[in-house]
């Protein structure tokens, strides 16, 4: 893989400086403000993931050490101080966050002192663009929104929408995702009735779901995170509830409902989620990790980051983040093809180049330091609000 | 370069095998087994053209065009059930042109549908999809008239609550003078104190009036809270001779203090009462015009009769005039005989269980029970009873009245709909510039 | 930003011009005693001012002119509307109607701090004054054409030491003469009622007014003070400068005013010097009132009980 | 008799208690203040029998509000007590005062601006709201104007109007004792007799009367008795003619203007 | 429990970027709120302008560098300037209202998807601060064995600290000057001013810009340091924030506001290290009471708590003046 420059710091200066022998892992994920909810997954899959690596013999001979942080929400402010305080651990790779909006806050810092940030939920395309476009300390796991909104158009397209209105959260998640679902149907020749925009911080979203209600849409896309719990039950009131209107969700809200719409409220609903399908068994590894665990959205991309940061702690037999960075691409592209973290160590014992292909699906990192290639799952609510695979779709980005 | 390419599609056989497996939902793509090869599918149906079950007829034998940077890349013709598989090469950006003289006679393409897509080829197989519209007729765009009702309703409901909220905290501020930064959080005091009654009610004998129970507790407690909190702290202040920064500063602390004690027992996540979210909005001729759905009813008399009466109470009543005379003058309202320290304890109570009922009610309106709700409703009731006029029980009422109309109405008139909330403060800003005191406000004299 | 605060070296001179006029009652001779009559030398001319509250017409002056370089007395029963004619002169409040001059110069329209520094300073009847800053800070606020004032001299002390230092020294003085050199140093949040009103004259004069306005300068002074500030307001005239007064306490109207004007109901009902106003029935009936000059425990005592037993006998009855 | 100057602080006090005895209302060694450390009042006496009118008079900064104040309760009392019908009412919170019987006109910010005329005087009688139809009329008797505009709210009132609305606030709950902080302040000269013949009369019907006045004069002329305060301490004492024509106290204190020889 | 290293997340946070972005913009309030009484409760907004101010001339109309540090301090007092005009008549409570409304009225519109090729929407702004970063003399990082600081956070607290020093001291030169006394002065009663010939307008003018500009320079500092704006940071939270340093250190000090911010992000710090230490696996608090996310709300608990305790018992702040708090302004 190629070491490529840094806007900034140029670590590989000091590429030769020596980790301590001990690969610390720091977690830079929400804990508290508005996406808390999106944590205990996340943490769930690095624990998970450190908990295996640790039984088959830790990193470098030594056990991998976690550091949890909270990445609190772009409003607390709390993030910069959360990974001084992680990178004073002496986390080599720190594994966060979970929104972009407060990548960007943290992304200097942490690359600066020559740690890898490694998101598993990061789908931000500006993460493939301007300075960010080298494979420096930056990685993620998490495929650019790009996939999703193909994936979603051309699951519209199949269920023949042709004048779709999308309701998207105003941030640059729902933003981006409405922009590439909407390029993508315009494209391909359906129409979009309206795109209509709330804030996160709305009191009320009347306005906009009337204007959803009143475009004479064939269907809606959802975009957004846990208020679509609130939009659901305005929608249905506006007589654009699912029963009416199909209703489409994204990986930010595709949740379990079952405490909110067991009656049926969403049944039918389908949604797109990054992350090829998680095996039962998975699942099952995870509740043992946080047993109060309910969804499972991007724990297994964390899960990932965090085995490929350990393997390509290995393959360059030094713990620090420089690295660690300079083979995170090359254990996850071309070589022997490994599925878990004890098959990739052998593997690389014998003096093989491997490639990872984890729990998210087939993993490719491409020069940006983000997937080219993943695989979505199309996913269908039954009427006791719960969601189930129908199907999971591979592309390249 | 070549290597990645390989394993690119290796990987996405991998997902195709998969998706071989397990398909139930694909019911039509498997019918015909696809070529593994990568392919663009178009479906072309007649939307306007219905057969008995009610399915569109497609549209056989119509050529399609597929070009990649202006380079032929394939041609396919539908077949009888208007679908056309076309193979190509490589991922990447294809324009498919559809042959407008090979429709059969009598279909055309819709007014705005051009004969041609722009297709992103990323996926394995025929997932790279396209469609030419063909006698859509696009659900009518709702009217200005209706969607005005619409808005109006909306901004009424809306008002409401947020007029209960103003109430409550016009109360305290107009016999303490306290800009009380912890309102949001008596909001959200309210609504979570419900929801937890809710869930506890909901499985037992009384699971029927779960909500209105659970409500009706909340408010007590809401209550309850404004007297403990002027007992052990704003009270205490008081006695100590606190300014009034100082306090509004303890009451930003207190917001912070209650926002995460909420956050750290019921967790981050939103949540929803146990009934009355299935709601849908009918028309009535006695709603004069407006489609509401029944918990809109039951809001809007609730919150109308509980703000009308609470507002002539305060302002007919020995009590009402009292808080305003404490609110004037503390020491003189003593010095006149009054109890100073219960005129604000009442204001307490009272504004604590008006807040709590806004928060229930706000909760059954948005659907929406989170410890973020008060935060975020908070400027919105601040703007509400400053344009009304700070510490007038009036004003609180017609400065919700107009903010929660611009609030929903904005977004018709020009205010851009993500940033809604932009409408009612700016209204705010004109209106003060032009009554510095508010509507209902009054200047004092000089001198 | 800074262009209104430069023209701040435009306030009038400490010394104001009484070239040709006489001043003090000498330049009043001859003035007529009806309503709104005309001055040899006005300094203040108004015409036709309204101001209505509601349904309450508060003021309502047709024509009145200040002597410039004497001291006038405007007094009126509560709610005659002095206050409110103060307010509207200094335009701290606006007219519905009007026209109003200093000096020739029309005032309407100007904004209150213009008119300040026009040479036009005023008290207020309840005092103002600036709780947190110390009596002597007070003072110096009221100085007027100190550099220091404007921001981009602000930071260089080199740049108005010296000046500082002068207005300290004069508000030193100042503050001797009101018996306030005490609390020099206390918060002026802390004084007294008394104190206060005596602070806010004091401040008036660190401006060096062409003309104070001042309303009721001694209501609730103590009275031995109240003699030896007297003295000082006289000197005032002695330098030339204009006192409009506003008070209730007649023994002062008498003892230093050279004109006194009455007010009632919003409109000047009289004029004149104060020997001739205070003889005039219409103001004894409404204004001074029958007791006045005469000693209260003199009244006969028997009267006054006899008074009261006949009405708490005739409460009885009522019940 | 007008007693010796204070300089005499042992036989001042001595008279004091002497003659205190059965009074109303009495204090006995108050030493107040507002701040910690900063005594306004050093050691002051006063009493008042039933049926008195006593007047105090001092320059300005004296102590004489800060003495009401602590009378009621408004300032806190360091040391000595407040005694009302010889039981301590030290620190009593005002409301409870007023129970009791004491009426107080503060100095300044004496009206509630935001409310009527009518409102205000309401608030008088706050805690016996049947009385006030009746008192109602009795003070628009005092005070005609208050009754023409009793819809006015008071904060657009002149300052003599408002002085008169104090005034009969503090008249609405028929105290029998009544302390008056400069109530004829900025009163017109027929008004401000017009108080000083009120006070008498309320005085004359039973009402125990302390009253602060600058208008020493006319505060003298009518009380029985008056109290010199100077620097929180008394200065002089005794009837209030004798005061008046003290020399000492008129150099002091009275001042010769407006005086008539 | 490892009390150094609660003291090493404290000190990190206390002297680090944020401590300086929240001091200069609570010397600002202290301008605005502390010494002329407008209460400002739109700080963030003059943050945000200064902040943007640099990243839209640099990045959306390609400006230099240096035009856009121009632009980052004319952008304030423009906002001042545009805000100031109509809302300084108001009176203090409806002023705070107003600008509360402003500040979140500009950063909604900076988010918004309308004007998303001026202000980049939701995104915010990236890439301005190159030259930034490349003026950067430190060849490595500061370790001060409690505290280290990398190459790039140096940098950064080295000019921070420098403007914020600067500041300090022209809020102390001007505040002993007269014209600061005409500031206070206002605070206490502006119509007492006018009536002495000063134009309390100009003058309230003069502080709404000069506090936002140094609210500005806390947003021009925040976005270097950052290489980043981004409209969620600068939320009413902020305003908030920046008060509650203020009057922690206390109003109308030339030091409160630094003090201030340094003890807020201490505590901030310090709490979150010393909670997360306590619970959770190897904690003392048993995870029933408290798991690890638990533990990470509860620094906010009790950073409300220490707010409202200090306040209580310190309602004057850390150097304010016992005597001035206990005159009652009426
Ligand atoms: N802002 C206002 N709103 C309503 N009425 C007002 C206002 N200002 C003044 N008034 C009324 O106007 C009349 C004149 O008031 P003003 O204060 O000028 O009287 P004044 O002559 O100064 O009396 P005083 O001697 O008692 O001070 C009064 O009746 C008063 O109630
Ligand atoms: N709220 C206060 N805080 C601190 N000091 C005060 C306060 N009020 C009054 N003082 C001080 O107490 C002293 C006595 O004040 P007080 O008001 O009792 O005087 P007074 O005799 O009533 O004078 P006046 O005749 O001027 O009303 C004064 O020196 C004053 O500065
Ligand atoms: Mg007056
Ligand atoms: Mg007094």
């Amino acid at each position: 893989a190629c070491g490529g420059e840094t806007a900034s710091d140029k670590p590989e200066k000091k590429a030769a400086a020596k980790g301590d022998g001990t690969l610390t892992v720091g977690q830079l994920l929400p804990q508290t403000g508005s996406l808390a909810f999106l944590g205990p997954p996340e943490f769930a899959g690095v624990n998970l993931a450190i908990k295996e690596i640790n039984e088959a013999g830790g990193v470098l001979g030594k056990d991998v050490k976690a550091v949890p942080g909270d990445e609190g929400d772009s409003n607390s402010g709390i993030a910069p101080a959360e990974a001084d305080k992680l990178i004073a651990a002496k986390s080599d790779v720190i594994i966060g966050t979970a929104s972009s909006g407060v990548a960007q806050t943290v992304v200097d810092k942490v690359m600066s002192s020559g740690t890898v940030l490694f998101s598993g939920a990061n789908t931000s395309t500006s993460f493939d663009e301007g300075k960010y476009s080298k494979p420096d300390l930056y990685f993620r796991t998490s495929p650019s929104d790009i996939l999703q909104g193909a994936v979603m158009s051309n699951l519209l397209l199949e269920d023949k929408r042709t004048n779709v209105a999308i309701l998207a959260r105003q941030d640059a998640y729902g933003e981006t995702l409405a922009e590439q679902v909407k390029t993508n149907l315009e494209g391909a020749g359906s129409k979009v009735a309206t795109t209509s925009f709330y804030s996160q911080d709305a009191t009320s979203f009347d306005a906009q779901v009337n204007e959803v209600a009143g475009s004479g849409a064939d269907a809606v896309v959802v975009i957004g995170f846990e208020e679509t719990k609130k939009l659901i039950p305005q929608l249905i009131a506006a007589g654009a509830g699912p029963s009416k209107l199909p209703t489409y969700f994204v990986d930010g809200n595709l949740a379990d409902y079952t405490k909110e719409f067991g009656k049926g409220e969403v049944k039918g609903v389908k949604g797109t989620l990054p992350g090829a399908e998680s095996s039962g068994d998975f699942k099952a590894k995870l509740k043992e990790v946080d047993p109060k665990l309910k969804d499972h959205a991007y724990s297994a991309e964390c899960y990932d980051a965090t085995v490929i940061s350990a393997l390509a702690a290995i393959a360059a037999k030094n713990d620090s983040g420089e690295a660690i960075a300079e083979k995170v691409v090359d254990v996850t592209t071309g070589g022997k093809k490994v599925k878990t973290f004890a098959e990739g160590v052998k593997a690389l014992e014998a003096g093989e180049d491997i490639d990872y292909d984890g729990v998210s699906g087939p993993i490719e990192l491409g020069e940006t330091g983000s997937p080219t290639a993943a695989s979505i799952g199309i996913y269908q609510y039954d009427d006791k609000g719960a969601y189930a695979p129908v199907k999971y779709i591979a592309g390249q980005i | 370069m070549r290597k990645r390419l390989y394993r690119v599609l290796v990987a996405l056989i991998g997902a195709l095998m998969v998706l071989l497996v397990g398909t139930p939902g694909a019911a039509q793509a498997t019918e015909t087994p696809p070529p593994d090869a990568t392919a663009i599918q178009v479906t072309l149906q007649d939307q306007a053209n219905k057969d008995a079950e009610g399915n569109p007829k497609p549209v056989p034998g119509v050529t399609l065009q597929v070009t990649k940077d202006g380079k032929e890349a394939g041609e396919g013709v539908t077949d009888d059930k208007g679908v056309a598989t076309i193979v190509v090469e490589e991922l990447g950006e294809y324009v498919v042109t559809l042959d407008e003289k090979t429709l059969p006679s009598g279909t055309v393409l819709d007014e705005n549908t051009k004969d041609e897509a722009t297709v992103q080829v990323r996926f394995q197989g025929p997932n790279n999809r396209a469609i030419f519209p063909i006698g859509v007729t696009a659900g009518e765009h709702s009217s200005f008239g209706k969607d005005l009702m619409q808005n109006i309703r909306a901004g009424i409901v809306f008002a409401l609550v947020l007029g209960l909220a103003g109430l409550g905290f016009t109360l305290v501020f107009g016999t303490t003078g306290l800009s009380n930064f912890a309102h949001g959080e008596l909001i959200t005091f309210g609504a979570v104190m419900a929801w937890t009654f809710d869930q506890i009610f909901k499985t037992g004998g009384l699971a029927a009036v779960s909500v209105i129970l659970a409500g009706v507790v909340a408010v007590i407690l809401g209550g309850l809270g404004g007297y403990v909190q002027d007992k052990v702290l704003w009270g205490p202040l008081r006695r100590r001779g606190t300014g009034l920064i100082a306090m509004m500063i303890v009451s930003i602390g207190l917001s912070f203090f209650l926002r995460y004690v909420f956050q750290y027992f019921f967790s981050s996540s939103t949540k929803a009462y146990s009934q009355y979210t299935q709601q849908v909005r009918e028309s009535h001729w006695y709603y004069l015009g407006f489609a509401l759905a029944s918990r809109e009813v039951v809001i809007i008399l609730v919150s109308a009769v509980t703000i009308l009466a609470v507002c002539v109470w305060l302002s007919k009543s020995r009590l009402g005039k009292a808080m305003r005379a404490v609110s004037d003058n503390p020491a003189l309202a003593a010095s006149s005989g009054l109890r100073v320290d219960s005129v604000i304890t009442s204001a307490w109570v009272i504004g604590g269980a008006l807040t709590a009922l806004s928060g229930v009610l706000y909760a059954l309106r948005a659907s929406e029970i989170n410890t973020f709700m008060g935060m975020r409703i908070l400027l919105v009731v601040l703007a509400a009873v400053t344009l009304g006029g700070l510490g007038t029980v009036w004003g609180a009422l017609i400065g919700s009245l107009v903010i929660g109309l611009v609030y929903e109405l904005g977004p018709m008139f020009g205010v851009p709909e993500s940033i809604k909330e932009v409408g009612p403060l700016l209204i705010m800003i004109v209106i003060l510039l032009v009554r510095p005191q508010g509507i209902l406000g009054r200047k004092e004299r000089l001198g | 930003m800074d262009a209104d605060m430069t023209d701040q070296t435009n306030t009038p001179t400490s010394t104001p011009t009484s070239k040709d006029s006489k001043t003090g009652p000498a330049g009043l001779v001859g003035a007529g005693t009806e309503p709104g009559s005309k001055k040899p030398d006005p300094i203040v001319v108004a015409d036709k001012i309204t101001r209505t509250f509601g349904g309450l017409t508060a003021v309502d002056v047709e024509h009145v002119e200040i002597q410039r370089g004497a001291i006038t007395a405007l007094i009126g029963p509560n709610g005659a509307g002095k206050t409110t004619f103060f307010n509207l002169l200094t335009g701290f409040d606006q007219p519905n109607s009007g026209t109003w001059t200093l000096e020739g110069k029309s005032l309407k329209g100007v904004a209150p701090y213009k008119i300040a520094r026009r040479g036009m300073v005023r008290t207020f009847q309840l005092t103002k004054v600036l709780a947190k800053l110390t009596v002597i800070e007070n003072m110096r606020l009221g100085a007027t054409g100190q550099k220091g004032e404007r921001f981009w001299a602000a930071p260089f002390k080199f740049l108005w030491g010296k000046q500082e230092d002068a207005v300290t020294e004069k508000a030193d003085e100042l503050l001797a003469r009101f018996l306030l050199d005490k609390k020099r140093e206390d918060f002026a949040g802390s004084l007294s009622g008394g104190q206060r009103k005596l602070l806010e004259m004091a401040r008036a004069l660190m401006v060096d007014p062409e003309l104070v306005m001042l309303d009721e300068p001694m209501a609730g002074v103590n009275p031995a003070l109240k003699q030896s500030l007297l003295g000082h307001v006289k000197s005032l005239r002695e330098e030339g400068r204009t006192v409009l007064f506003v008070e209730h306490d007649m023994d002062m109207v008498r003892d230093i005013s050279d004109w006194v004007i009455v007010m009632a109901q919003g409109k000047i009902v009289a004029e004149g010097t104060p020997a001739s106003v205070m003889a005039d029935q219409r103001v004894i009936d409404a204004y001074l009132g029958a007791h006045h000059d005469t000693d209260l425990s003199e009244l006969d005592e028997e009267t006054l009980e006899a008074e009261v037993e006949a009405e708490i006998a005739q409460e009885e009855d009522a019940k | 008799m007008t007693t010796e100057p204070a300089t005499d602080a042992e036989k001042f006090r001595e008279t004091h208690l002497k003659e205190a005895e059965g009074a109303v209302l009495r204090a006995d060694g108050l030493i107040a203040g507002y701040l910690p450390g900063v005594n306004i009042l050093n050691d002051t006496d006063l009493y008042c029998q039933p049926g008195e009118l006593v007047g105090i008079i001092g320059p300005n900064g004296a102590g004489k509000s800060t003495l009401l104040k602590a009378l009621f309760g408004l300032v806190k009392v360091h040391e000595g007590q407040v005694k009302l019908e010889g039981e301590d009412i030290t620190g009593k919170r005002a409301d409870e005062l007023v129970t009791r019987g004491i009426g107080f006109v503060p100095q300044t910010n004496n009206v509630f601006p935001s409310l009527t005329i009518e409102e205000n005087l309401e608030m008088g009688c706050y805690q016996s709201p049947k009385k006030f139809s009746e008192r109602f009329d009795f003070v628009t008797g005092i005070f005609p104007a208050l009754g023409e505009r009793r819809k006015q709210r008071a904060g657009g009132l002149s300052g003599g109007e408002r002085q008169m609305v104090a005034m009969g606030r503090a008249l609405m709950m028929e105290p029998s004792v009544l302390l008056l902080d400069e109530p004829s302040a900025g009163l017109s000269p027929v008004m401000q007799d017009e108080v000083f013949v009120q006070t008498r009369k309320i005085n004359k019907a039973g009402v125990s009367v302390v009253m602060v006045e600058q208008n020493a004069r006319r505060c003298l002329q009518i009380c029985d008795r008056g109290y010199v305060l100077d620097q929180g301490r008394n200065a002089y004492t005794g009837r209030g003619r004798d005061l008046a024509d003290d020399p000492k106290v008129i150099e002091l204190y009275l001042g010769t203007l407006g005086a008539k020889d | 429990m490892d009390i150094l290293e609660i003291l090493r997340a404290g000190l990190q946070q206390a002297l680090g970027p944020q401590a300086i972005v929240f001091a200069l913009a609570a010397i600002g309030l202290n301008i605005h709120f502390g010494y002329t009484g407008l209460l400002n409760f739109g700080q963030a907004g003059f943050v945000a302008a200064g902040a943007y101010g640099l990243a839209v001339t640099v990045v959306t109309f390609e400006a230099p560098f240096i035009v856009g540090i121009v632009m980052a301090i004319v952008a304030p007092i423009v906002l001042a300037v545009i805000l100031g005009l109509p809302t300084l008549r108001l009176r203090a409570d409806y002023l705070a209202i107003v600008t509360i409304a402003s500040a979140e009225v500009l950063r909604f519109v900076f988010g918004s998807v309308e004007m998303k090729d001026t202000f980049g929407g939701s995104n915010g702004l990236t890439g301005f601060a190159k030259p930034f970063q490349d003026a950067n003399p430190y060849s490595s990082g500061l370790d001060l064995g409690v505290v280290a600081f990398g190459r790039n956070d140096l940098w950064s607290l080295t000019v921070g600290w420098i403007l914020v020093a600067l500041s300090c001291v022209l809020v102390w030169a001007l505040m002993r000057s007269p014209w600061g006394r005409v500031l206070r002065s206002i605070r206490e009663d502006e119509d007492a001013v006018r009536s002495l010939g000063k134009n309390v307008f100009a003058y309230k003018m003069q502080a709404l810009a000069l506090g936002g500009v140094i609210g500005g320079l806390g947003g021009l500092f925040l976005a270097l340091k950052q290489a980043s704006v981004v409209p969620t940071d600068y939320s009413t939270l902020m305003t908030f924030y920046a008060f509650a340093a203020l009057l922690l250190g206390g109003a109308a000090r030339v030091m409160g506001p630094v003090i201030g911010a340094i003890l807020f992000w201490f505590l901030i710090a310090a709490l979150g290290s010393f909670f997360s230490q306590s619970a959770g696996a190897g904690g003392w608090i048993p995870t029933v009471i408290m798991t690890d996310t638990q533990a990470s709300l509860i620094r906010y608990i009790m950073l409300g708590l220490a707010i409202m305790l200090l306040m209580i018992f310190r309602p004057q702040g850390i150097f304010g003046d016992r005597r001035e708090i206990a005159i009652d302004g009426r």
